[in-house]
């Protein structure tokens, strides 16, 4: 079924048609479940006055963090930008725009970008700086503000398995953030460490149908951890 | 004395009924699952998307891709299920999660309550906890009664950038354990050996002190 | 782990609290993925005034139309309810009032109802009758209409495997309604083919987290089928 | 002559391209699936919850629990995917199913379809065909292009409740292949041996009849 091959030859060819100042949605939370290999291609790229809507923003030198070296993204959409010296210099110094989103609603505007709805209410960040601005109206006697949906030109995400029609499943707490992202980008890219033939993923068991994919590659991973906790007994 | 961080925590543990799915912040809160008493079983929720937490993993079971929401390596427990942060947050927002446990920098007399960001000072963001305060039905925080140089964070107004309003309704401190009701804080509980006037004196907001308050105890 | 065991040893007990005036959601598509035993035990049980969310209305004697019987449905939220001749009747002397809702709203009704999430926009209904009286806004150039959330007094659903916390997989396409449903039920009965140890279902492969369900019960199945379609060789 | 149900279904399936997801509603839509070109090759998504529905099982592999949007006992290709109806419908609203193709008692020159509703005749449902016809970016219609009376199908103005407004791009009938464009019928192909005058006098909406419209073929 050459028509639903997804997969392409290498990193040029799966990130193909980024230009400048345009938007990004990336999956991953923290430094697990991230596409390391397509964000170290728009590294490569140089693509400048990126948009990027993802939880995090990496660290110094992974993650997303590595596209601040060059100062490629002029904002960024995210729920906590903690662990990223380089960020706070970027956005003290006014070089770089953030948006804080509550991590629920991120996702929540990531899913509603993918499935068509243009905006929800939620209570989440009514009375607080979040809500400013936005339409606000009470339901059943809870305050909630409208929030509208999260699309963009490009989506990249990791899985763990996938065939060639872009089925995937991710791996444990890998998951996150990818299956909305995956819905949500004009053209979605998927990073995977395996691909596998089309029928050895159960199909009602796959996290992302083939439909939401546009392009597949295989990479390699160095899944860095961003805090390293270890009990001896097993105990907390 | 002021309660240890542990002895806050046992205290809120007291508070975990059997089969309880409880979703425990950052740093104190995190020490609750150390101290849940015998004959309860509770599920903890990581809100990345991981219901059935476990404890840190060992040398040989650590695994990248298994993370807990403080980005901290855990296990899954028998009977976890891993699943979306959008089907998280829906369980979250839904009001599915028994009890949120969470630090604050300020809570006030109408259960308003700030923990994320002090102007002036690097935003590092929200992440998960807007979402927790404003859906859960049974949220307690976690907090020193004052900061170091004394001044209270019981207060009749939250003077920081809000995280949720009109939802916070019970309180662990290092003094006291408190209820908020009907626009005023209610001492419900006295560490051992602090006295009903430091707290009166270190709670900036209305307090109310009913007949009954208890001393905890601490075996 | 007793408080979080879900099993309950009978129907009686899968369905206690059921009052007369109640609302239920029910799980299925036609005939596919119904949890049978569970409205048998609402025909048994004769409570009436039903308020009953389902795509469909089941057939004459089988799924939800036996609750017709015995008029205990007062009205029905649904996006098709063909196949129905009691249900025709009851509809037309007055008996039964219906509430149609197209098929991607019912189910995101019932998602946004299980996800805190209390109205939404969407562009389905625009222009027609289930846009009239809605609140309608344009979002870049899509004319869109506000609709609300489902949530009811019961959850009834239909799952393949559980474990005894409630952790659940559905089966090929009688998965349909089911997820959403278990949601958005303030007290969610689900009924199983097959009650499996905890552990045996894979944590990342669940359909249905066990925190959404209150009561599980293992029941027997017909499974009648509503339009069976046969091709000799396989070919469509 | 004016066509049969086959033949609709197989112009229709020329509009197919490599690669297409997409929706076949009930009846000749249906067939359209009989006629995929050579080199061409689709994957079904059938809205309860199945992309990649493949043909009717056999008596040894018919399963309850495979079932299509027309309730009809289907089998799935290697490669498919199956979720639950909100995940259907997502993908749906979401605009990433390529092509939907369905059936109509009546269009008119704005794009509007009436599909579902005729009053004071029993009302059964919509299904899925609102959230069909207000998402995809490409549909195409398929209906007889007069009723058995006569009367023309293709309006300048819906008589009937809408299922959709302003959504319906392409038609194929009886009679000929049309598009809808600025607010009238542009006539593109005729069927073999009906005249443009017949097509004229059959359709109650403004039509265009472009100096390049073809004769459709079929082998």
């Amino acid at each position: 079924m050459a028509g639903f091959d997804k997969v392409v030859p290498d990193y040029a060819a799966a990130m193909a048609g980024l230009e400048d100042g345009m938007s990004v949605i990336a999956g991953g939370f923290g430094l697990c479940g991230i596409p390391e290999g397509l964000i170290a291609q728009i590294k490569r790229m140089g693509t400048t006055g990126l948009t990027v809507y993802s939880n995090n923003c990496g660290v110094d030198g992974f993650g997303l963090g590595i596209l601040l070296e060059d100062r490629q993204v002029k904002k960024m959409v995210s729920s906590y930008v903690g662990e990223n010296k380089l960020f706070e210099q970027q956005l003290l110094a006014g070089e770089l725009e953030v948006e804080l989103t509550p991590q629920g609603t991120l996702a929540e505007k990531m899913r509603a970008g993918g499935a068509g709805i243009p905006a929800f209410f939620t209570a989440t960040g009514y009375g607080t700086p979040v809500g400013e601005g936005k339409e606000s109206r009470c339901f059943n006697g809870v305050n909630c503000i409208l929030e509208d949906a999260i699309t963009a030109d490009f989506s990249i995400v990791k899985a763990w398995k996938a065939d060639r029609y872009g089925n995937a499943i991710y791996r444990h707490t890998a998951q996150n953030f990818n299956p909305m992202a995956a819905t949500a980008g004009k053209i979605t890219v998927m990073e995977v460490e395996e691909i596998v033939e089309p029928g050895e993923l159960d199909p009602t068991g796959i996290h992302t149908p083939g439909i939401y994919v546009d392009r597949l590659i295989q990479g390699t991973f160095e899944k860095r951890i961003e805090q390293r906790t270890i009990s001896a007994s097993g105990g907390a | 004395m002021s309660l240890s961080r542990e002895q806050m925590a046992s205290r809120v543990a007291r508070e975990l009924k059997d089969g309880y799915y409880v979703n425990l912040g950052i740093g104190i809160p995190t020490l609750v699952a150390n101290y849940i008493p015998q004959g309860v079983e509770v599920m903890l929720q990581s809100e990345n998307g991981l219901l059935g937490m476990g404890p840190f993993p060992t040398e040989e079971t650590i695994d990248a891709d298994m993370i807990n929401a403080g980005k901290q390596t855990v296990t899954a427990i028998t009977g976890a299920s891993i699943f979306s942060s959008a089907e998280s947050f829906a369980m979250i927002r839904g009001g599915h999660v028994d009890l949120t446990v969470l630090g604050a920098f300020e809570v006030d007399v109408n259960g308003d309550i700030a923990s994320w960001m002090i102007p002036g000072k690097l935003i590092k963001g929200m992440g998960g906890a807007m979402d927790l305060v404003a859906s859960a039905e049974n949220i307690i925080v976690i907090m020193t009664h004052a900061d170091k140089h004394g001044n209270s964070k019981l207060l009749e107004k939250c003077t920081l950038p809000l995280t949720g309003a009109g939802c916070i309704k019970q309180i662990m401190t290092d003094l006291a354990w408190l209820t908020v009701e009907d626009g005023a804080f209610v001492l419900r509980e006295t560490a051992p050996g602090i006295s009903i006037d430091e707290i009166r004196a270190k709670t900036a907001g209305k307090l109310i002190v009913p007949d009954d308050v208890r001393e905890m105890t601490f075996s």
